[in-house]
């Protein structure tokens, strides 16, 4: 197997929390093949958008990464120098936000900023720059592409900016996207067809995408594997099948169980009780104690390892651990 | 100051002490007051204290009665007729001495004559002989006047105007917009002056000229934030369920501005002092204050050797107010308000 | 182009970095550079009326008679007259003088000369401008500050009358020529004009100081074209702002608010007629025993036209801190001592080390003049009319002033105290007269004001302090502090005065309306006579009846009779003994509270030559010359700005700042 | 847009309209021409004088009815003055305010606009300089130097400048003017040095809190993402943004401007409108006061509607109807 488009080896990113700081992100690893969709799925405030800041080191301060590394296409991001890094990005791997509605800038026209994602990684003139403008834009299926490119984002719909950033995004064909929660922000209708604008251009253009999300719906239609993140820390991993299906951590299994149309029928729709705790007040043993209902003795010492369940399936838990060993 | 005029203080200072008692009360009643308060002495506790001395002495320069102390013969017969409050009275009488003597010297400036009390002026005396530092305790009740005194003006007319304009609306509203456009399209300082010109010069009328100056921004910012919560949706539900107009101004309205009122209040705070010292150089200002005192230095700078006391005593007693009221200011506003304000300043 | 302009900016910062306040091209100019503390009211002759305003207009307008300049005691000598005239007594006391102008001295050149020949750029001066000058002095719409000190020439307060009947019985009279308006007036009968050359003043008694008003600016010949020309309207200036005159300097620029520049005259007799020779157009020959020694007759300018000077330039400058430092730089030629710096200047009453050092001069001189505070006789309750109690109480008030304490805070001891108004130098003085109640007595001056019936100080009618104002014309804090320094003195018999502060020319509006109860001022003398100062307590020229400069309002029937008697006598015993008898009525009357006479210690530079200091307020400009060359060395010495705190600042500021962005782009990779 | 700055303007001569009567208020009906002549002649002037002083100034017409001639009122006649900008003399000492105006506007603005651009782009670059390094000691340095010399008088500033500067350092000249080309700017130098110093800790703590606010949106991350260095960042898309936030400012500042120049000017003898209105008070000229407040004011609406169209140009989400 050839070199993979991103390789992510235990990250760690830490942001100050009263007298010191805590890691939002504490030790993930996981890798992501061309081509391939991974989810990256949890709850909120799980750390999964500080691992895809962290990926093109966007975190904001006073977040800062302490250690692991990233490999995008072969180069390690966290030693690159900032200008070589500057190519990385938008280049290499480019990245769509959650919020399409605050992620253009408004006093300039949304041809203007895809123009210059554009321009800062290839020489072309103004009107070279306007043509490929227009022809993402007809790619994303912006209607009228020409006109809109004169438009300021306040005169756009939010679907319209969602596009218009998946055209930025995809400007210049990058190896991988990071797609942080792309359609959270949008009304259902639109989700829907932003996914499948998302899943038509993967197909189309081979990119990688590191899909963000808690919604797994989204999961359910677009990706391939299944990364699962609780407090900081990847919990289990798999194709989609093997999560989705045969989800054997107790934190992934709460999650479908709380999703309406993917429970079992017949069964109360449940939450999981408790809230992810802060990173200050995680428990030393395995992160998911406080709420764990199936929780050992020890859960609350011992941080588990990876128990592989199936190829390509891993879990880290105790339990699950301790059964297979059964 | 009339002699009359001794009375009103002391009433004036009565009323703000009954004042600030009440807040207290309040804030220790009210759970988000308590944990600001406790928030904002956690943050800056040396600003506060600050701030606190010299709120005290302020307090202790407004009671003042007539009488008490004798004078030597050949001394000032009429400082006796006059009222001298507690911190005039941590001094003797006949303090003064002939003219300038260096901070805590047993002679004079000029010619070397014998001080009458030698090594007690602890930062010297000015042109006139009097103490530097008893001028510039005295200074602090007027800076505190300034400040505080025209807040209180402020703070219930602005309020009242503002409420009924962001609530009420319509014909209230274009008025009081109107109003306050023709005051804030009059240069701050310009409009001063002219007030101060019209009324005549005098402590009062500078506290009010100050007081309409700082009136307009006070009143501008409670009319908008009336206007969003006059939106809200318990508002608006409690109005469906015909709570009265009154009722829901006091109970909705009113205890949601309050933190802006404070954020505010402490905001212009140093303004205002800082523009009194402007004033001063004007001969508008009040007497006695520290902008006048300022004033009256910037000649000394020009002496050789140089008479630094007197400035120096003024500028540090004002840049340390200021400088402590920027800093509770700055907190204040970051444990009340977090966002709001900040991009109004 | 960022860079370029960055570079640009710092290039001329660079170059900014002066202090000179110059353009550099006027560096080897003959210029004289003074200071003026507040800008001219006016710069009409006829009314201006003050020392600073005289030192302009006392250059541009060209008198008949002038002072020589370094004889004492004082002489008159010719100026455009041919000579100093003599009294020609008439029948029934009358007195006449006869003037003859100089035939051929020229105005300066003025657009407003057109008005009389269309093509003229200037006129000759005749007689009729003087005889025109004396009736704008007598128009009583002008309100001339002196119309009461010509009253004694013929006619004159009839003319005032009939100009003032004529307007309003009229008023499309007003309208007319002002030349025209005297005219139809009649002129003033003892004002005759006798051909193109000559006028003729007669006076219906005697009043020998008379010939001192013809050194003033006062009775300077003024064009009428000028007057009309420059009447404020549609865009035209004021004719105070734009004066013409025939002397050496005429006025070539004039911003009010911030500079006024005097170019030589080119038309001045001076220059342009040397081979007349008039001796107030050359530099004198002879002095007094001192002047030879100190520099004022060298040969090098003796018997040289008049001025040397190229211009004079007046900046406004309201603070008299900045003054003097631009002084202390070279940017001003003369300056006073600022009392701040008195002890560095000074050192044992001569020039300290440093500054003698620096090439400076010190010219001291007891100036002329009286500071006093004063009552107005008119108040009900300081004044007259308060019978003896007004007496007691201003006996009481004089006697806690002290004039000696005074002078040590305020004026570095500078300063004679005061006994009377007159000061030394003057006839009449007398250095061993004590004057019984300037003498700081407390316990005396409490017994009068419980005599006076304010026991304690304490108003009998209100019950508290005594409430009296002290009406001053200087809002400045320092001149506050000054006042402050009485007030004080005063508080001590428990009196309650407040300080009512104005500037100088609402003072001077405020004394015009006789609106005030205490006040302070001076006299400086307009010449060397007892009478320059007992006049200003004479009744008949009391400010409330005739706008004169009596401004206590003081009016004592015995004292105006001695006043008429001593005026017209001669010095000798005669008239000392008339001075005694006035001096104790102002003893016991206490319209003044005398303060002290000035002693001037003025500074000069080492450039300034020909300097002497003159006590009337003679205007000096004429004589001074510039070595202009050792001014620009002496200032380029003097003024190399201090550069290294800029490059310490810069390498602080760097050395606080480059750790943190080194750690912080470090930190970055 | 022509619409609204047509309207925007009328409602700005309105608001001077206001003013003009808030003037006549002030100055003829809460303070009468006795008390104006009583202030200016002094208090204890006979009747009679007083009468005089106010028929000289002509304060002697009824104030806002006269039932023979409607229009001769005092009302009147100040409106006339103030909108035909002819102001008549000084209660002072009688000169032409209008020329006094006209004269004092140089000086004025020759120290106005510089030390309101370099104030503009000095704060601005410093605050940029603070924000980029924000989280390092160099930004909590500066925020405190903000607060510090945001605490000092500005009397303090100007004295402080006078001597250290002027006297000690002997830079610049310690005062005075002159309009020359060849020297105006030595002139100009200290004032606007003491006017950077003492204006730009509040300006530099304001523009820091907006660029750090700006530079935590959304959209700045977008860019970084697609590949911005952070210079570009700064100039091209926070710059941009904050320039709403800045303009806000400016027009706060802005009688500050005249507040600052006040004392400046008087401080360095600089013979503006500063200077005149200083003058103005010590002298108890009211006429002239009153037309400085006018024409204050007629400034300052005048920027005020500047600056609301100028908003249109740095956000194009501002739409005028």
């Amino acid at each position: 197997m050839s070199e993979p488009v991103l390789r992510v080896h235990e990250l760690v990113t830490s942001f100050p929390a009263g007298r010191g700081r805590a890691a939002a992100v504490d030790g993930v690893s996981f890798q992501l093949a061309e081509g391939e969709v991974l989810a990256l799925v949890g709850e909120s405030g799980c750390g999964k958008s500080v691992t895809a800041l962290s990926l093109l080191r966007l975190v904001p301060k006073p977040g800062r990464i302490e250690s692991g590394s990233i490999r995008i296409a072969g180069r390690e991001v966290l030693t690159l120098h900032v200008s070589e890094l500057r190519s990385v990005r938008g280049k290499e791997a480019a990245m769509i936000f959650q919020e399409p509605m605050t992620s253009l800038s408004p006093v300039l026209t949304v041809g203007a900023q895809v123009a210059e994602a554009l321009r800062l990684h290839e020489p072309m003139s103004a009107a070279q720059a306007r043509r490929r403008s227009v022809a993402l834009f007809e790619q994303v299926r912006i209607p009228d592409p020409d006109a809109r490119f004169d438009s300021f984002p306040h005169q756009l719909s939010g679907g319209l900016k969602q596009r218009v950033m998946i055209a930025m995004a995809l400007a210049l064909k990058p190896r991988l996207l990071v797609a942080d929660e792309p359609t959270t922000a949008l009304d259902v209708t639109i989700q829907a067809q932003i996914l499948e604008l998302l899943r038509d251009l993967q197909r189309e253009l081979g990119t990688a995408i590191l899909l963000i999300t808690h919604d797994l719906g989204v999961v359910n239609e677009l990706a391939d594997r299944i990364a699962v993140m609780y407090a900081g820390r990847l919990v289990e991993e798999g194709t989609r099948v093997q999560v989705l299906g045969e989800a054997r951590h107790p934190y992934t299994q709460g999650l479908l169980r709380a999703v309406p149309s993917l429970g079992r029928r017949g069964e109360r729709l449940a939450e999981i009780p408790g809230v992810v705790p802060r990173p200050s007040e995680r428990p030393p043993g395995c992160r998911f104690a406080t709420r764990c209902p199936v929780r050992l003795p020890r859960c609350a010492s011992d941080p588990p390892g990876d128990t592989p369940l199936a190829p390509g399936h891993v879990a880290r838990c105790h339990v699950v651990a301790q059964e297979l060993a059964r | 100051m009339s002699v009359e005029g001794h009375v009103l203080a002391n009433a004036v200072i009565a009323l703000l002490l009954a004042a600030c008692a009440g807040l207290a009360v309040v804030i220790h009643r009210s759970e988000l007051w308590r944990a600001a308060a406790v928030e904002l002495w956690r943050r800056r506790p040396i600003a506060l204290l600050v701030v606190a001395v010299y709120l005290v002495i302020a307090a202790l320069d407004s009671i003042s009665w007539v009488g008490g102390g004798e004078v030597g013969e050949g001394g000032d017969v009429l400082a006796m007729h006059q009222p001298r409050s507690l911190i005039d009275r941590l001094f003797p009488l006949d303090f003064d001495e002939k003219s300038y003597s260096a901070p805590l010297a047993s002679v004079e400036f000029y010619g070397g004559d014998p001080l009458d009390h030698p090594g007690r002026h602890l930062l010297g005396t000015d042109i006139l002989g009097r103490d530097v530092l008893h001028v510039m305790l005295d200074g602090t009740r007027i800076a505190l006047l300034v400040g505080g005194f025209t807040s209180l003006l402020v703070i219930p007319l602005a309020l009242l105007v503002g409420v009924s304009a962001g609530y009420f609306g319509k014909r209230i509203d274009d008025v009081a917009f109107f109003v306050m456009s023709v005051l804030m399209s009059i240069p701050d300082l310009l409009l001063l002056i002219a007030l101060i010109m019209a009324m005549g010069r005098g402590p009062l009328q500078v506290c009010i000229a100050m007081g309409v100056t700082s009136w307009v921004g006070f009143c501008r910012i409670v009319r908008g934030e009336t206007f969003k919560l006059r939106e809200l949706d318990y508002v608006e539900a409690a109005r469906a369920l015909g709570v009265s107009d009154l009722k829901l101004i006091w109970r909705h309205i009113l205890p949601n501005l309050m933190h802006l009122v404070v954020i505010t209040f402490v905001l212009t705070f140093s303004g205002l002092v800082l523009s009194e010292a402007i004033l001063s150089y004007l001969g508008i200002g009040i007497d006695g204050s520290w902008g006048q005192m300022i004033d009256q230095a910037r000649d000394e700078l020009a002496r050789d050797p140089i008479i630094w006391w007197n400035l120096a005593a003024a500028s540090a007693a004002l840049f340390g107010l200021i400088l402590a009221v920027n800093f509770v200011g700055d907190a204040v506003r970051d444990v009340l308000d977090p966002r709001t304000l900040r991009e109004r300043q | 182009m960022a860079r370029f302009a960055a570079l640009a900016l710092g290039l001329s910062l660079l170059a900014a970095c002066t202090n000179n306040p110059y353009p550099d091209a006027d560096q080897g100019l003959k210029i004289l550079y003074r200071p003026l503390a507040e800008p001219p009211r006016t710069l009409d002759p006829a009314v201006s009326y003050n020392a600073a305003e005289h030192q302009i207009t006392g250059v541009v307008y060209a008198t008949l008679l002038d002072y020589h300049y370094l004889a004492r005691p004082y002489r008159l000598i010719p100026g455009l007259a041919r000579e100093v005239p003599h009294a020609r007594r008439l029948p029934d006391g009358r007195v006449a003088y006869r003037f003859r102008l100089r035939e051929g001295a020229l105005y300066q050149d003025d657009p407003a000369f057109a008005l009389g020949d269309a093509s003229a750029l200037t006129r000759e001066v005749v007689a009729g401008d003087v005889a025109f000058q004396l009736m704008r002095i007598a128009d009583p719409s002008l309100a001339s500050p002196v119309i009461a000190t010509f009253a004694k020439i013929e006619g004159w307060d009839a003319f005032s009358q009939r100009l003032a009947a004529l307007r309003e019985a009229d008023p499309a009279f007003g309208q007319q020529r002002i030349d025209a308006q005297y005219a139809a007036a009649g002129g003033i009968p003892g004002v005759k004009v006798a051909g193109r050359y000559q006028v003729e003043i007669v006076l219906s008694e005697p009043y020998p100081q008379l010939l001192y008003w013809f050194t003033m600016p006062f009775t300077a010949p003024v064009p009428w074209e000028a007057v009309e020309r420059w009447d404020g309207e549609e865009g035209r200036d004021f004719f105070k702002d734009h004066p013409v005159g025939a002397g050496p300097f005429f006025v070539t620029r004039f911003d009010r608010q911030s500079r006024i520049v005097l170019d030589r005259n080119p038309n001045y007799y001076g220059l342009r007629h040397p081979e007349w020779g008039a001796p107030a157009a050359v530099y004198p020959s002879e002095g007094e025993p001192g002047d030879a020694p100190l520099g004022r007759l060298d040969p090098a300018y003796v018997g040289r036209p008049l001025p040397f000077l190229d211009r004079v330039e007046y900046r406004i400058e309201k603070e008299d801190i900045p003054t003097f430092n631009k002084f202390l730089q070279g940017y001003y030629d003369a300056s006073g001592i600022l009392q701040e710096s008195f002890d560095k200047m000074v050192h044992e009453g001569a020039l300290s080390e440093e500054m003698a050092r620096n090439g400076m001069q010190l010219e001291k001189s007891v100036d002329p003049d009286v500071y006093y505070i004063g009552f107005n006789m008119d108040d009900g309750v300081v004044g007259s009319s308060a019978g003896e109690q007004g007496r007691k109480l201003r006996q009481a008030m004089s006697l806690v002033v002290d004039s000696r304490e005074f002078a040590r805070v305020f004026n570095n001891g500078r300063g004679v105290p005061a006994q009377s108004p007159l000061p030394p130098g003057i006839f009449g003085y007398e250095a061993d007269y004590v004057n019984p109640y300037r003498q700081v007595d407390l316990a005396r001056a409490k017994e009068l004001l419980a005599a006076a019936g304010y026991a304690g100080g304490t108003d009998p009618k209100t019950g508290k302090p005594l409430h009296l104002s002290f009406d001053l014309g200087d809002t400045s804090t320092r001149g506050r502090v000054r006042f402050q320094f009485f007030v004080n003195q005063w508080s001590r018999l428990g009196l309650d005065v407040e300080i009512a502060a104005t500037n100088y020319n609402q003072f001077q509006e405020k004394i015009r309306k006789n609106a005030y109860q205490i006040f302070m001022w001076g006299w400086i003398a307009d010449y060397p006579d007892p009478e320059n100062f007992l006049f200003l307590l004479w009744g008949q020229l009391a400010q409330s009846k005739r706008h004169g400069p009596n401004t206590a309002n003081f009016a004592n029937p015995r004292y105006d009779e001695l006043f008429l008697r001593m005026k017209v006598a001669e010095n000798g015993e005669a008239r000392l003994a008339l001075i005694r008898e006035m001096r104790a009525i102002l003893e016991r009357e206490r319209p003044w509270i005398e303060l002290f006479h000035r002693e001037n210690y003025t500074l000069f530079h080492g450039w300034v030559r020909n300097v002497k200091p003159a006590g009337l307020s003679l205007p000096t400009a004429r004589y001074v010359d510039i070595d202009p060359e050792l001014r620009s060395r002496r200032r380029a010495g003097w003024n190399q700005p201090v550069r290294w705190p800029a490059v310490a600042l810069a390498a602080g500021t760097l050395a606080l700042v480059v750790p943190g962005i080194v750690t912080f782009l470090r930190e970055r990779q | 847009m022509l619409a609204y700055i047509v309207r925007r303007t009328a409602y700005g001569f309105v608001t001077l309209i206001g003013v003009l009567l808030l003037l006549f208020v002030l100055f003829f009906l809460y303070a009468s021409p006795h008390e104006m002549a009583r202030r200016a002649v002094g208090e204890k002037a006979p009747p009679e004088v007083l009468e005089q002083w106010i028929v000289n100034h002509g304060y002697d017409k009824p104030k806002v009815w006269n039932p023979e001639h409607p229009f001769d009122t005092l009302l009147v006649e100040h409106f006339r003055r103030a909108l035909s900008f002819d102001f008549g003399r000084g209660d002072a000492d009688g000169t032409p305010i209008t020329q006094r105006l006209r004269e004092g506007m140089g000086p004025s603005l020759a120290l106005a606009v510089p030390s309101f651009v370099f104030g503009l782009l000095f704060s601005v670059a410093l605050a940029l300089f603070v924000a980029y390094f924000r989280e390092t000691y160099i930004d909590r340095m500066g925020v405190i130097v903000c607060v510090l010399t945001m605490s000092i008088s500005t009397l303090l500033y100007i004295i402080g400048g006078q001597f250290l500067i002027g006297k000690l350092l002997r830079w610049f000249p310690i005062s005075g003017f002159d309009a020359s080309p060849s020297v105006i700017v030595r002139f100009l130098m200290l004032p606007l040095v003491v006017s950077l110093a003492s204006g730009v800790g509040g300006s530099v703590r304001f523009y820091r809190t907006v660029f750090i606010e700006e530079g935590g949106r959304d959209y700045v991350r977008t860019a970084r993402a697609k590949g911005c260095g952070d210079l570009r960042v700064m100039t091209h898309h926070v710059l941009r943004n904050a320039l709403i936030p800045i303009l806000t400012r400016t027009v706060v500042v802005i009688p500050f401007l005249f507040t600052g120049s006040l004392l400046l000017e008087s401080f360095f003898g600089i013979p503006g409108l500063g200077s005149l209105t200083v003058d103005a008070v010590q002298g108890n000229d009211f006429a002239t006061l009153r037309a400085l407040v006018f024409i204050g004011s007629l400034l300052f609406i005048g920027a005020q509607i500047a600056t609301d169209v100028s908003y249109s140009l740095v956000d194009p989400r501002v739409r005028f109807e």
